[in-house]
């Protein structure tokens, strides 16, 4: 980019780091999404972060132009919530995996979700450990085979929105990687939509669960509008066969603000706290 | 074997009871009316297993100079009960020149407080407190000990007076309350000749303006300097005893302008720091034990994606859970070694409750200067601890963060290999000087990569940054004489004790050299060896069971000779005649 | 200064081969068919960033007798084309008696490969190929090598065709396809005259019957030895290179009654370990640094609790997310002295693949019999190396977890204090066993108490159990003379490379003694002094950057001489010729 | 107890070590409540175990006759399982705060949920860090003023009974300490309940959180009779106001139980397993 009067486009959102992904990878659709919403939002690269966590999906932050921070595996939500509330100016979106964000991050994810700190956060769920080659995450079919879980793990699957809805979550949306109109249109508003928004993005590894190719077809868009109202949302999740796509719910918490944000000025003058201690 | 005496500059001082007597508040208003007197002093409590309402002891040591730690026993104990009293005898020596004075209705003395042979007297504080409208015994006892130690009546009067105007108690029933206790102190005094004894002497009549004396725990100590360092976000899970340090900060950040986070558990305590951090703001995480098993994963994220970052941990006993209230110096493995992989970073450790300022305040600057992680070990000895402290000196540390100037997108090398191993490091925001932070090992770009060429040289440069960096005289406290044949290591709130058996030896007569650490990773050789030369015996005094700070030394130093270990576990503290001991079997 | 020359009674291959090329295929092909020859050898890969289809090196080495670790280079290296070679050039050391064949197709021999100085040919592997049904040039490629180092032919078709059979190529198509290559070795070594070089040495003719010889990966031996040690239940997050360890025993549990669990984190896994252990069933967790780093807390209250657990952690590079898919000893600090508070526990290293049998199943009767945590060290370079190996011998460790005999309720003191230090255990279920497990420092009867005594006596117990007991022979594996005035100590995968540097030494009659430690903690100062007596140089060798090995053996050990460090960081191995250069400066 | 015909009463279960509660704590309550639920089911002490975390409420174990593990803060539950998983055999009660179970525990929380694992799980919930002396917890009111936190800390409470809906526990309950007969009553119903029972107990926390004596007139029964539809569950649970007591939702998931289960015998014959390596 050169100088701040030309129109940022997608590409320009792309760095040259070649991606570790496999041909055919979800991931990739998700990645196009994110820098077209990027570019429909006209974000100056230097005022986004990407935060994520460990995972082929967590690999995004350095593929775009953005500052990043490709941390610990399940930790992104955490980090990503200290750098806002330290830099409420920029724009944070994390990313990463389903085991990264509901395995070992689950606990993360629950709390963030009520602490309704300004993020989007964009989980690429492929019902399966790409990067560790291939094990059960907690997404995954009951009775999916692996050599670490023969015969599959038998305990039923996780249900991403539901538990969002329940945490507080502020925005809920699920899209597929293969549709990249709806996904960037769900990351924009996401990202639009103060306090925490939650967005499922379905996104196939067809390396180690080559059947997912077939969500091309499955998937189907929700055709209901976006709701606000809890029981209405509660209602539709359950009634969900997890491959309904689009906005589900919007609601209007106010997005958390520390009482006083941080001055970054060392020079302070502490005078009235040593008066304190003064005997 | 040379015997030392010790000091009777100083006077300590247990008051103890059960739930409800107020053993806790008598010790404080002791503390601070001493204060009032223009004394100095340290108070430490302790107490049993019960959340609320349990068995308590205050312990106060008081000078007329500095005291950071306390003594070999107690002069004084004031019993306002004697229940469940063993829960902690052990960390209240008497000796047969001491006082135990138990109210008349406490009852038999404990067999344990029996055996350490002091003598044991019982005055009527509960019987005369029934007679003063508002008082308490424990309120009239600090009349006697105050009678006893040489206190100002006064000061004692106006410190109570000034916490039960509360409870509409006058000064006039205060007065009365603390004379009535006065009294019985003078008359123990003519009984048993305890007075004169435990009496602080005088002071040398001093011309020119008194030094300026602050009130303060080791905790809040900490929280001070890192407000003067230039924290500005911190995040935490509760834990004793680290807890109370961000309770004293939280309301104090509204006027400098910080963020606290309190997370839903460690780990995510201390990924919002290095977020935070990582945005340009410098940050602390605090944590004890425990919580600083759970962070130190991020900590190693942290050193390899060069984030600054304290992490001021409260060492208590251990392992495990271990004991949440009692102090220990058994963090110092997990701090020095506990993160995977090669990943260097830095470890420092305050010497006194006062210390804790400078300290904290200089954990900032090594973080934000070296661009990685910086623990802070106190322990709760120190960090619970109330002390009437000199005013701390000013410290200005200077420059901070390097960051890049006009940095170009797609060029800048965020973990560039320079001269010093410190690389700029853009703040997000700075145009052009987007790169992507990373655990994986990577190139000086920041792209991961396994190769064996970029893993070595960022291995190198990450070590060579805090090598090379100039610490200057903050590694150590060197106190004693540059002849001194005798060499002592110590480290963090065990200093105390040390340096007052030094003081005793160096009045007999005898040399030492005391080296207390302040910095201990990365190791100084050079600067302890300079420290000790001469030396042809050598001591290491801590309080573990396993001797880490021992086993420490010796994996990083070439020590002039074989030490000697003095060591045991919490919560005894390392007592001054423990080193004394060791010190006239050497001479 | 004496120069030693390597051995020649192996040879190493190098495969290296872009996304689809098969080099690992050809790689294990070549390693199973030296197998079904009769000979020994050892097969590692190296991969580049890509999660699938990426470029791929298998690195083999074989041999008439067994092999642990590669050598000095590799005397052929096969590239099925170049494509992004460089990526882990420096892992494929050749020499200037290296032959590195190309592929026709594969263009310019990259600047780095040429740099070694090898002798740089090309075969016609993918033409050929085109021309036989079923045929791929990386098959192709194995008949040349066979040729070339000498491996029978019928071996190598055997091995091929029993592969291929399943994608329909007959055996008539795939000996069509190794002889088409082999054709080329014989030209090859009729030109270059490389073959003879190559050409393993006919083995001495031994009469009696041939050594019963496993193929086994690192993982799949520690898995083994795990069984075989009665280890019933794991618990698991997975993390590379740990996880194939238990992808192996997931079904073979369903034989001996096993549970296995994955959990929803590293945290869960352990602690599940700890709960299913406390049942009395014995427990194992695996795992690799970052999860290591996330399970000290837990194994800190097996520790306090004395519950019996065993940590099987697989090192990678490190620090942080590090590198996971390579080598590297440095987890060894974090294992040693990762615990907060003073929490002893035991430490062990498997010293090659095959050991991983003997190692993990010794690791599993400590646990029981200490009741403590054992934490077993492997490597990503043994774990996933594949090998042929002289068959384990049977080892029964005997005895197991101590029980109370007819404990009686509210009199069974769990934590007694004993003369071993070794306190009878009570399995839930049992009457009148019944205790409460504490992470709390406690009492005898598991009560918790913060009082000096009990805290003192509980950590006097824990270190005493770990002290006192007879690990016999097993704390290493000691070879060389016993009048060398060489000692050298190491560790782990490093062992191998280490002792055939020490071959060498003997073969150039050079004396040395060699300790190789399988128990790091607790340290056994005494036995290593007796190892070493005598001895007046010394080297410490590990694959770590700062020397993590070296500090550990100079806090825990009186080492005879101020040792020489050799080491320096992965993903390149400690070769034995780095150790020969130092053998023969000092000679 | 002397010999097995004898009836076991609720003091059986109470052991001789002195609880380190304040007078007058809610958690007196739940121990009670505990100790009679074994009495009515007449559980052997030995066959039983209560696993705990670290807080006020998870110092429960001592206080009983059973086998006991005191575990570390927010990991009792994956401990549990582990445990039941191993010994099948035996009677797992799990019990803790609301610190304990909903902060640093919430993913081990949700995951237990799922693992449907045959538990009986009552988080002793005050609102509070009894343990660490007054910090707010995740079931704390936005605007609870404390030290660390003046003013409240912002955040919208937890819904433990939602979020244990979403997550998949088989039997959800909410109990009052004031309320032994209740309690006793759910803590029943839970043991024998298949499969993950979660029973929400509110405890006052009578230091810290004075206010919650209140309970004792602000609780109220629900009245409805327990149900096995989810998404009338998640009606009730949407409709709650955090102080209805009584039983809430019971499914009829399968408790989960591994494919073998461990025989604890170590000399099994290995040599199948060695013909795998033979060359
Ligand atoms: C603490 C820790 N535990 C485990 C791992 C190993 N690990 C790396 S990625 C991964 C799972 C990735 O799955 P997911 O988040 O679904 O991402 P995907 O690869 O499927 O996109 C795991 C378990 C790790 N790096 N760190
Ligand atoms: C890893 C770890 N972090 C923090 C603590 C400190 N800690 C002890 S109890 C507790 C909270 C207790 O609250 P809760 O679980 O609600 O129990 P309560 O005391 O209210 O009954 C905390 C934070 C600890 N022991 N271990
Ligand atoms: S393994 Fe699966 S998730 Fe990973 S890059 Fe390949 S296709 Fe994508
Ligand atoms: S502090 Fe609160 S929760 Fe803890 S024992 Fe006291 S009343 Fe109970
Ligand atoms: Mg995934
Ligand atoms: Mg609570």
């Amino acid at each position: 980019m050169d100088g701040c009067t030309s129109k940022l486009e997608a590409k320009h959102y792309k760095s040259d780091v070649t991606p570790i992904w496999c041909p055919g990878c979800g991931h990739f659709g998700i990645q196009a999404a994110v820098n077209r919403a990027f570019a429909e939002l006209q974000l100056d690269p230097a005022k986004v972060v990407v935060v994520s966590g460990i995972g082929c999906s967590s690999r995004i932050p350095a593929y775009t132009t953005c500052y990043g921070f490709h941390g610990l595996h399940g930790r992104a939500l955490p980090l990503a919530i200290g750098l806002k509330l330290a830099r409420p100016d920029l724009t944070v979106l994390v990313a990463g995996g389903d085991g990264d964000g509901f395995s070992i991050g689950g606990n993360h994810f629950l709390h963030a979700c009520r602490r309704n700190v300004d993020l989007t956060y964009v989980v690429m769920d492929n019902e399966v450990y790409g990067m560790t080659k291939g094990q059960p995450s907690p997404t995954t079919a009951p009775d999916w085979d692996s050599d670490l879980q023969p015969g599959g793990t038998g305990i039923s699957a996780f249900r991403p929105l539901g538990v969002a809805l329940q945490s507080g979550a502020n925005f809920i949306a699920r899209g597929f990687s293969g549709d990249l109109n709806g996904l960037t249109k769900l990351i924009v508003q996401g990202i639009k939509h103060p306090g925490f928004s939650f967005i499922h993005a379905l996104s196939p590894c067809v390396t180690f669960r080559p059947e997912e190719r077939e969500w091309k077809t499955l998937t189907h868009a929700s055709g209901e509008a976006i709701t606000s109202d809890f029981q209405e949302a509660s209602r539709r999740i359950a009634a969900d066969d997890g491959l309904t796509t689009g906005p589900l719910y919007a609601a209007d918490r106010r997005a958390y603000a520390p009482p006083v944000a941080p001055l970054r000025d060392t020079k302070t003058n502490l005078s009235h706290i040593q008066a304190e201690f003064r005997l | 074997m040379t015997q030392f005496t010790s000091a009777t500059d100083s006077v300590s001082i247990a008051i103890t009871g059960s739930g409800g007597a107020g053993a806790i508040t008598a010790g404080t208003l002791l503390l601070e009316a001493a204060g009032k007197a223009g004394w100095y002093g340290l108070m430490t409590r302790t107490v049993g297993p019960q959340i609320r309402g349990g068995e308590a002891a205050a312990l106060v040591r008081l000078a007329r100079r500095p005291v950071s730690g306390h003594g070999d026993r107690f002069d004084i104990l004031v019993a306002l009960d004697w229940r469940n009293v063993e829960r902690f005898v052990a960390e209240i020596p008497l000796g047969p020149q001491s006082i135990a004075i138990a109210d008349d209705d406490a009852g038999d003395v404990p067999e344990k407080i029996a055996a350490y042979g002091a003598l044991n007297v019982t005055a009527p504080f509960a019987r005369l407190a029934e007679d003063i409208r508002g008082a308490r015994p424990n309120i009239i006892s600090l009349g006697t000990v105050a009678a006893l130690i040489g206190l100002p009546e006064e000061a004692m009067i106006e410190t109570v007076a000034a916490t039960l105007i509360e409870k509409k108690v006058s000064l006039e029933e205060c007065s009365q309350a603390i004379r009535a206790g006065y009294d019985i102190g003078v008359q123990l005094a003519a009984t048993y000749g305890a007075a004169g004894a435990l009496k602080l002497p005088e002071p040398k009549s001093t011309s020119g303006a008194k030094p300026e004396r602050w009130v303060i725990t080791g905790n809040q100590a900490a929280g001070y300097g890192a407000l003067k360092g230039g924290i500005r976000f911190a995040a935490l899970y509760p834990i004793t005893p680290a807890t109370d340090l961000l309770e004293w900060v939280a309301p104090r950040f509204a006027a400098v302008g910080g963020v606290l986070c309190q997370a839903e558990d460690e780990i995510a305590a201390v990924q919002m720091a290095v977020g935070a951090s990582y945005g340009g703001v410098p940050s602390l995480t605090t944590t004890s034990g425990p919580g600083l098993a759970l962070k130190l994963e991020t900590i190693g994220l942290a050193v390899c994606a060069e984030v600054p970052l304290v992490i001021f941990n409260v060492m208590r006993g251990g392992p495990s859970t271990g004991i949440p209230t009692k102090s220990e110096q058994t963090d110092l493995n997990i701090a020095l070694y506990g993160l995977h992989g090669d990943a260097p970073h830095v470890v420092l450790a305050p010497l006194s409750v006062e210390d804790n300022v400078l300290t904290t305040q200089w954990s900032v600057h090594l973080a934000e200067t070296l661009q990685t992680a910086v623990f802070v070990l106190s322990d709760q000895l120190m960090a619970q601890a109330k002390s009437v402290i000199p005013a701390p000196k000013e410290v200005d540390f200077g420059t901070r963060r390097l960051q890049p100037v006009e940095p170009k997108a797609g060029v800048y090398k965020r973990y560039a290999l320079t001269e010093s191993g410190i690389s700029p490091m853009a703040i997000p925001g700075t145009p052009g000087g987007q790169y992507t932070a990373d655990g994986l090992e990577h190139n000086e770009r920041g792209t991961p990569s396994s190769q064996a060429n970029d893993h070595h040289s960022q291995l190198d440069k990450r070590n060579k940054k805090l090598e090379a960096f100039d610490y200057g005289a903050l590694w150590a406290e060197i106190e004693g004489e540059a002849d001194a044949e005798i060499g002592i290591i110590t480290w963090g709130s065990t200093s105390a004790p040390v340096r007052e058996a030094l003081a005793r030896a160096r009045a007999s007569g005898i040399k030492t050299r005391l080296v207390a650490m302040r910095l201990l990773a990365p190791a100084r050789p050079v600067q302890l060896a300079e420290a000790l030369q001469g030396v042809k015996k050598l001591l290491v005094v801590e309080q573990s069971h396993s001797g880490q700070f021992l086993g420490y030394l010796k994996a990083h130093y070439d020590l002039p000779v074989a030490p000697e270990s003095l060591r045991h576990p919490g919560p005894l503290a390392i007592r001054p005649s423990e080193v004394c001991d060791i010190l006239s079997r050497w001479s």
